[in-house]
């Protein structure tokens, strides 16, 4: 099996390590990616929240490299990219008017749907099974809190692989590392990713919210599959301790980082070591040291 | 042979049926029907390559059947029929023109016959429908002779034509068969030689109101032509008999055709194949192709 | 409805002359927002004895492809909204004003930019009236005008961030941040986090450029947003 | 021929964008016209006396009226031609107003098309024939379909009246959706209490057939000669011998084997049941998915308490058939289940509100069970996750209501009036609890309805708050409810032990089906059509059809009730006389033409087409040709466009006629 | 219609039951819709004779709309079944002798569905603009084209009054 990839900025600095992992899962599945050549910024939020014309440029100069590279498939693992990625094909595709303005400004034609997929779509596709036959450990001893956030599965009617508010694809996928998933309520909540920087008040504000309702559902381990979630969730702690004082980390893993170690990866190859709240995992043991 | 003229002689003789419809010899290489009511003629019969006529056309001539209505005792008629002619007599049967019980179907093994009087019988003067044939044996027989022997090779012109017509513009098309209806004299030979064309005033003898242009110019000849290939599709059993009664040579089979075939793919039906399947008009499926409905 | 009666009540104190500093006149541009034909326009110049001008409900329907007059005011988005309590107007009253004509307050407020684009309330808007989209045009229209932003440091990020994409086609965190800070003059923000970045290799020093950065930048030249269209 | 033209202005409707004058005098020119003139209201008494006179004056034989469309005044001028003295067949209408003056703004377009409508019925007139109605005789028997309060009000009209009546109801008691209710808005006056009464009315009623768990499964006929197959559902009792004693229910040993539906599924049931204390017939029910005997063959127990030996495992479903003069459709609603739905499906569910996971967020239904003394809590509020009275109760309105992103467009009309009435409800029981309801708008338009909606916030402190939720989630046994008061322009959060939703009332899922089975037609969402949202709004659109109660549109109590005597006088005023009038739009065969091949046989719906001998001088059939039976035939034409000779005509409609038509474009 | 400007002519053969009520709750709705379409009204979609087509295309229209009742919901139970087979195979016969598709077309539209019936309505007449006057099918023989108004009425004579010869009614 093979997918194209788009990998997103942020797979190339501050989510290196969700891109290490996803390879290295998937080449352990047995899957290969082609990443898209000469791939530029899907505009990100910025593009959109100022500019459509250029949030939707931007976003299908990327589309049209797929078409032009043979690549009918592509991989975002990022929810952000994915999104934009998504909702801009799907616009230009709906409106004529649209799509003959965005063809003129990039010297392109968009003749076929190009299908984006996001990390739970490939997983998925790739077959669970194969999860489970390659398995060298059960993480039964990890409380999974799935984080879908908001771009991963909205809006439903364009994403359409799963309910937008009662989301089940994460949870299947992780319950195939033998991990165990607990039901809590912030899943599809907004982690604020877009004022990470600018307004980061809102942004502790709101990521400490979720990580208190995991823990308050008996999680041990969140999972997310967007490298800004896990920006705002993982690195903002250190903020977040200083605001809340009685705040206690709470480890923050990649989907990939999590199915690369009930393959039998370590920390170091997944690029664990590279997050702000440090996770080790033993074996079966689960040692979650407060750094 | 022999036997065939045995037989008939018997039918005839124990009154079982009224006439033999059969094939009579003219010379070598063309044949001619024959009405045998007499046991004594029934020496004339002949079955061979030549015969071509689709005789279950006299079914539905009101002299023939009167043959059957005596006032004494109604009597069946005999036919010599082709396994294809036998499809004719199946959708006959299914229109209500005929009943099975009133045809003594008299039919053989066969293998082909020729495109017309006069031809060698070879893959090249095969008859059109023989060539994609696959009923060498009748579906409905009283009585068979002969044996199975090898159909001659020969190429499929008439599905060529069709691939070729298919691929042209719409106006092509249109311009190709407005000039070949455009040679039609209305002489209405395509629909006396046909045996689906029984009715007793057609469509295009009603006047009031006048349902197609009689005179035989570009608008009236299009009109007939595509009112007759539309009241046979999905009835036309393809005997082809109007191609070779068209003094014109409109390549009236190849839309017939092209019709069983559209048929065939949206309903999965062939005509007078089965007296059991119900006929393609006069029944539905729920869950019909739907596609050209907005 | 109250809250429109008690505008139109103001409205007609206003016409007797005696106007008060916030009486909200109403125009007549919150008529039905869809592009009208040309003979209807006609008319409506005939009656009204003015000009029809393309108002900017106009303007965001054109950019959202759907009718302002879509929303009902249930509430529905800012109930759900996870910045709402950051925000001073409710994104239900936004779209109400802009239904309403009454622009300025709108476009002046920090719903829009406060907005994280989540799509919450898209998603679950009982008129499917994708309200993300409306704040996306709501933003770009304010910025169209050149209205002052209620949201400086984020409509800065935005500006660092894509000044970014358009010279390397790929976003460069260390550059942004320096960027940023330049137009923020927020300079010790995030010096914690950013330290530890560089130590786990995460932060490259040098940018990521696209090969091909020409064509990113023509995109960005292309869109350019034309600043004061028409007035408010 | 002589043939007058009318053209109407409908006051200002047609003549707004036709040019009426034009219209007519351009037809003055047309040959066969005699007389032509247009009006502004045509359809007025002046107007039909004008159209009397001129064919009076000028001796006309046939007319062509210009006007709305003939759905609505074709009867008028046809009544007007046959006081003059002309055949009502002889009367044409072209379609001037929804088929051009309302859909065209272009004046010389819609002018022009005027002309060429005119022109079309012009040349069809001249060759309509003279046609004579048909005589139909009528059973006088009404088939009532569905046995909520809708059904039972127009049985016992109907009955009352001295007509038979076939009463079917699909559960295995009548009662309906009000028997489940508590107390009813805005009296709060018990709801079993003034149901019950009629329902044992209806079981004794000499006049009053009544088949509960059964179905129509066919319908075939047309008005006054409908012929109704009916399917009996086995209930495996024999209904003559069993007493109703009750003893099987309580012997039966799968006490909690099945949610007990009528409860709303907040209480179980056994295999064999009634659905509730006072139904209507208290006869048991087996359900056989459920009961021991069919799963492994043992048990029985049921037929060894069964001193009657009304116990039948045996029984078999049964069909009868009924010969019914006219039908009242009563099938009622259901409510909208929110539940998370599928992408392809017609309606999308609610998972931000947590309906199907958090088990203390219910329907209205379920409120009512809860609130009913005869409910599973005898009528005391108790949450269904702990049984805990709740403190703190939200009621939300406009679920699937109004939210057309769900699939609903529609207000269910009476979620506004119910939801008050739980408030109120709650809060008698519970005094030191609180209310909360989140609304859109309330809609209490009706008698008193708007007096009871204040009462509850006046008198018993329910706290109206204008928004909707947008997410329910559970934290530590309690449910936030995240919602905004628009009003104060507040976020709001309220943690509640109890959470009613309000959903929306849509018609049932096999009602498309029912809706085909008799021949009705029905909306998007599954309700049926009335013939005319305003003047015929309890007729459907087939004759003898009559529609009652929600099944037409969401509906309170009493207007379902108004609307059965309606149904129900309507299928009386059919009774009235012994024969029908019918439209002599019906097929003809010319056998001289006819080949015999009956494919019009085939085609025929309605098995109208029958084998006819034709024999000559010495008595031998020489042909067989189609013969129709008029009585039969209800006109469709299906026949003649599959007939190859063109042997039959359809009369009023004939080829001539459509060739005419086409040949005045 | 004027001479500068072309405009297509187009008939629309529909069932009383569903598509006419349609149209009359499109009238009702007050929609909008171009006026190039008459109406012809029968009883059933199951009524209507293929020949109905080629006279229209004969007496000028450019194009043709055919509609009934959606299946399931006929009036008369299975008339529209017929008719869809009927309509398939005869729309499949035109395309075949090169008669464009989008000449005749065909359509489901239920009495509630005045909306629908306006959009069809307007589609049809797009796509019928696009195709361009049918001179094709009309001036197949050029004495009875448009030129001669004469022989016209001699021609709509020979389609209506021709003497009847055989059904013995003349």
């Amino acid at each position: 099996m093979r997918f194209g990839y788009y990998p997103g900025c942020s797979q190339t600095g501050t989510a290196k390590e969700y891109d290490i992992s996803l390879r290295k899962v998937i080449g352990k599945l047995g899957v290969s990616f082609d990443e898209l050549d000469d791939w530029s910024c899907c505009g990100a939020t910025s593009a959109h929240v100022t500019n459509h014309k250029l949030a939707n440029a931007l976003a299908m100069r990327n589309i049209a490299l797929a078409g032009t590279q043979g690549i009918d498939n592509v991989v975002a693992p990022c929810a952000a990219c994915y999104n934009r990625l998504v909702l801009s094909q799907y616009e230009t595709m709906h409106h004529p008017e649209i799509k003959a303005e965005t063809e003129e400004l990039l010297s392109a034609k968009f003749t076929q749907d190009i299908k984006v997929m996001n990390v739970l779509e490939l997983f998925m596709k790739i077959g669970l099974g194969k999860i489970i036959d390659n398995r060298k450990h059960e993480l039964s001893d990890l409380n999974v809190a799935c984080y879908y956030g908001c771009l991963l599965v909205r809006p439903a009617e364009i994403t359409k692989f799963d309910d937008a508010e009662q989301p089940v694809s994460m949870e299947k996928i992780v319950e195939a590392t033998g991990a165990k998933t607990v039901d809590w309520n912030y899943r599809v909540e907004c982690c604020g990713a877009a004022h990470s920087i600018a307004r980061r008040d809102i942004v502790i504000d709101l990521s400490k919210k979720i990580i208190d309702d995991a823990v308050d559902n008996g999680a041990n381990v969140m999972v997310v599959a967007c490298p800004m979630c896990h920006t705002n969730l993982d690195m903002r702690q250190r903020a977040m301790k200083r605001v809340y004082p009685g705040h206690k980390e709470f480890p923050v893993l990649y989907l990939s980082e999590l199915i690369g170690l009930s393959l039998g990866m370590n920390e170091k190859e997944l690029g664990i070591d590279l997050h702000y709240i440090d996770f080790k995992y033993d074996g079966n043991i689960l040692k979650n040291t407060v750094a | 042979m022999e036997e065939l003229r045995k037989y008939a002689k018997e039918l005839l003789e124990k009154g079982e049926v009224a006439a033999v419809i059969g094939y009579q010899q003219v010379n070598e290489r063309r044949t001619k029907p024959i009405i045998v009511t007499d046991p004594a003629d029934a020496t004339k019969l002949v079955f061979n390559e030549y015969c071509l006529n689709n005789l279950s056309v006299y079914f539905t001539r009101a002299r023939i059947r009167s043959l059957m209505r005596t006032k004494d005792k109604p009597t069946k008629l005999a036919i010599t029929a082709k396994p294809c002619d036998v499809h004719s007599i199946i959708a006959l049967i299914q229109e209500n023109q005929i009943q099975r019980n009133d045809v003594h179907i008299i039919s053989f093994y066969c293998h082909g016959v020729v495109r017309d009087f006069g031809c060698e019988f070879s893959g090249d003067y095969l008859a059109s429908k023989c060539i994609t044939c696959e009923t060498h044996k009748p579906l409905y027989y009283d009585k068979i002779f002969g044996e199975d022997k090898v159909t001659p090779q020969a190429s499929d012109k008439s599905l060529a034509k069709i691939k070729e017509l298919e691929k042209m513009s719409s106006k092509e098309r249109f311009d190709y068969f407005k000039s070949e209806f455009d040679k039609c004299i209305k002489c209405y030979a395509c629909r006396a030689v046909c045996p689906l064309c029984y009715c007793q005033r057609c469509i295009t003898d009603k006047t009031i109101p006048r349902w197609i242009e009689s005179s035989s110019h570009g608008r009236g000849n299009f009109a007939w032509n595509i009112v007759r290939a539309f009241h046979l599709s999905g009835r036309c059993t393809g005997c082809g008999e109007c191609d070779r009664a068209c003094p014109m040579d409109i390549p009236l089979s190849l839309i017939n055709r092209r019709m069983a075939m559209e048929v065939k793919d949206l309903f999965s039906f062939v005509s007078g194949r089965s007296l059991e399947t119900p006929t393609l008009v006069g029944s539905f499926d729920k869950k019909d192709n739907d596609e050209i409905f907005m | 409805m109250i809250c429109r009666e008690a505008q139109t009540r103001k409205a007609d104190k206003n016409m007797s002359g005696n106007a008060l500093k916030d009486t909200k006149k109403l125009q007549a541009s919150f008529v039905p927002p869809t592009p009208s034909a040309p003979d209807t326009a006609q008319e409506h110049s005939e009656t009204a004895n003015q000009k029809h001008i393309r108002s900017i409900a106009d303007e965001i329907t054109e950019k959202t492809f759907q009718n302002v007059s879509l929303c009902y005011q249930c509430g529905k988005c800012s109930a759900g909204c996870p910045v709402r309590f950051y925000m001073e107007v409710a994104p239900n009253k936004i779209v109400r004003l802009i239904q309403l004509g009454l622009y300025e307050e709108a476009l002046n407020s920090n719903t829009p930019w406060l907005c994280a684009g989540c799509l919450t309330c898209s998603t679950r808007c009982p008129n499917s009236f994708d309200l993300a989209k409306f704040m996306d045009a709501v933003r770009e229209v304010a910025l169209e005008k050149g209205v002052e932003v209620g949201e400086r440091d984020i409509l800065n990020f935005h500006k660092a961030f894509l000044d970014q994409i358009k010279h390397h086609g790929r976003s460069y965190e260390v550059g942004l941040v320096a960027d940023y800070k330049m137009r923020t003059l927020n300079l010790l923000q995030d010096v914690d986090s950013a330290p530890g970045m560089f130590v786990k290799g995460k932060l490259s020093v040098l940018p990521h450029n696209v090969k091909d950065k020409k064509s990113v930048k023509e995109i960005f030249e292309k869109t350019s947003i034309k600043k004061n269209q028409t007035p408010l | 021929m002589k043939i007058g033209v009318f053209i109407c202005h409908c006051g200002e409707n047609i003549s707004r964008t036709v040019d009426c004058p034009r219209v007519a005098h351009f037809c003055e020119g047309l040959p066969g016209v005699e007389y032509s003139i247009d009006y502004k209201y045509m359809c007025s008494d002046p107007g039909q006396k004008m159209i009397k006179d001129a064919i009076h004056e000028h001796k006309l034989d046939a007319i062509v009226v210009g006007s709305c469309s003939p759905n609505m005044h074709e009867r008028t001028f046809r009544n007007a031609a046959v006081s003059a003295g002309i055949n009502p067949f002889l009367v044409e209408i072209a379609n001037l107003r929804e088929h051009c003056s309302w859909v065209h703004d272009d004046v010389e377009a819609a002018t022009e098309k005027a002309i060429e409508l005119v022109r079309m019925a012009i040349e069809k007139v001249k060759r309509d024939k003279p046609l004579t109605k048909i005589k139909v005789p009528v059973t006088k028997r009404v088939l009532v379909i569905g046995g909520g309060i809708a059904g039972i009000q127009a049985a016992l009209d109907v009955a009352n009246a001295g007509y038979e009546v076939v009463l079917v109801e699909r559960e295995p008691s009548i009662g309906g959706h009000m028997s489940q209710l508590s107390e009813t808005f805005p009296t709060l006056d018990c709801s079993q209490c003034i149901l019950t009464p009629r329902m044992v009315e209806v079981y004794q009623h000499p006049k009053i057939k009544l088949l509960t768990y059964s179905e129509v499964v066919k319908v075939e006929g047309f008005i006054g000669n409908f012929k109704a197959t009916i399917k009996k559902k086995a209930r495996h009792i024999n209904e003559d011998l069993c007493s109703g004693c009750g003893l099987c229910i309580t012997k039966c040993p799968t006490k909690k084997k099945a949610y007990n539906s009528f409860e709303e599924d907040l209480a179980f049931r056994p295999a064999i049941y009634v659905p509730f204390p006072q139904a209507v017939p208290n006869i048991p029910v087996i359900d056989e998915t459920v009961c021991m005997y069919y799963k492994n063959g043992k048990c029985g127990m049921c037929v060894k308490v069964c001193d009657r030996e009304a116990i039948d495992f045996e029984q078999k479903d049964t069909m009868l058939v009924a010969d019914i003069g006219a039908i009242i459709v009563a099938t009622g609603y259901k409510l909208y289940n929110i539940d998370k739905k599928t992408f392809d499906s017609k309606y999308k569910g609610y998972g931000e509100y947590g309906y199907g996971k958090y088990r203390d967020v219910i329907d209205g239904l379920q409120f009512e069970r809860i609130a009913s003394a005869s409910g599973p809590t005898a009528g005391e509020i108790k949450r269904p996750s702990d049984g805990k009275e709740p403190k703190k109760i939200v009621f939300i309105q406009c679920v699937g209501s109004r939210d057309p992103s769900k699939g609903i467009s529609y207000c269910s009309k009476i979620c506004c009036m119910y939801t008050a009435k739980h408030a109120m409800l709650y809060k008698h029981k519970v005094h030191d609890g609180e209310a909360y309801v989140f609304y859109m708008d309330i809609r209490a338009g009706g008698k008193m309805y708007d007096e009871f909606v204040r009462r509850a916030i006046e008198e018993d402190q329910v706290k109206y708050i204008r928004g909707r939720v947008s997410r329910i989630y559970e934290e530590n046994g309690k449910y936030i409810v995240k919602g905004e008061d628009t009003i104060a322009g507040v976020p709001v959060e309220i943690d509640a032990d109890l959470v009613v939703l309000a959903t929306a009332m849509i018609p049932h899922d096999n009602a498309p089906t029912l809706a085909q089975t008799i021949g009705i037609p029905y909306d998007r969402h599954g309700f049926f059509n009335e013939a005319h949202p305003k003047l015929r709004p309890v007729e459907s659109t087939t004759a003898g059809v009559f529609l009652a109660g929600a099944c037409q549109s969401p509906k309170d109590i009493p207007e379902s009730v108004s609307m059965a005597s309606a149904a129900a006088s309507k299928a009386m005023i059919l009774f009235a006389s012994d024969t029908l009038e019918r439209e002599p739009v019906v097929a003809k065969v010319n056998e001289d033409l006819c080949a015999g091949c009956f494919y019009c046989k085939k085609v025929c719906p309605f098995g109208a087409i029958e084998v006819k001998d034709i024999t000559d001088v010495n008595g031998i059939v020489y042909k067989e040709v189609a013969y129709i039976n008029q009585g039969v035939c209800q006109g469709c034409g299906t026949c003649t466009a599959t007939c190859l000779s063109k042997s039959i005509e359809l009369a009023g409609f004939n080829n001539e006629e459509i060739f005419a038509e086409i040949a005045a474009l | 219609m004027t001479q500068q400007k072309w405009e297509p002519k187009i008939v629309a053969f529909v069932c009383n039951w569903c598509t006419y009520a349609g149209a009359d709750l499109a009238g009702t709705s007050r929609l909008k819709y171009p006026a190039n379409t008459k109406i012809i009204r029968v009883m059933c979609s199951g009524g209507i004779d293929p020949v109905f087509i080629l006279k229209a295309f004969e007496r000028g229209a450019d194009g043709v709309l055919v509609s009934g009742c959606h299946p399931n919901d006929c009036h008369y139970n299975a008339g529209n079944f017929h008719a869809r087979r009927r309509w398939d195979l005869f729309h499949k016969l035109l395309d075949f002798v090169g008669i464009e598709k989008d000449r005749l077309q065909f359509s489901w539209i239920s009495a509630s569905e005045g909306k629908k019936f306006a959009d069809v309505i307007t589609k049809v007449t797009k796509d019928i603009m696009a195709l361009g006057p049918f001179k094709a099918y009309q001036n197949m023989n050029s004495e009875f084209t448009i030129e001669f108004p004469e022989l016209e009425a001699v021609a709509l004579k020979e389609m209506l009054h021709e003497e009847e010869v055989s059904d013995g009614r003349a």
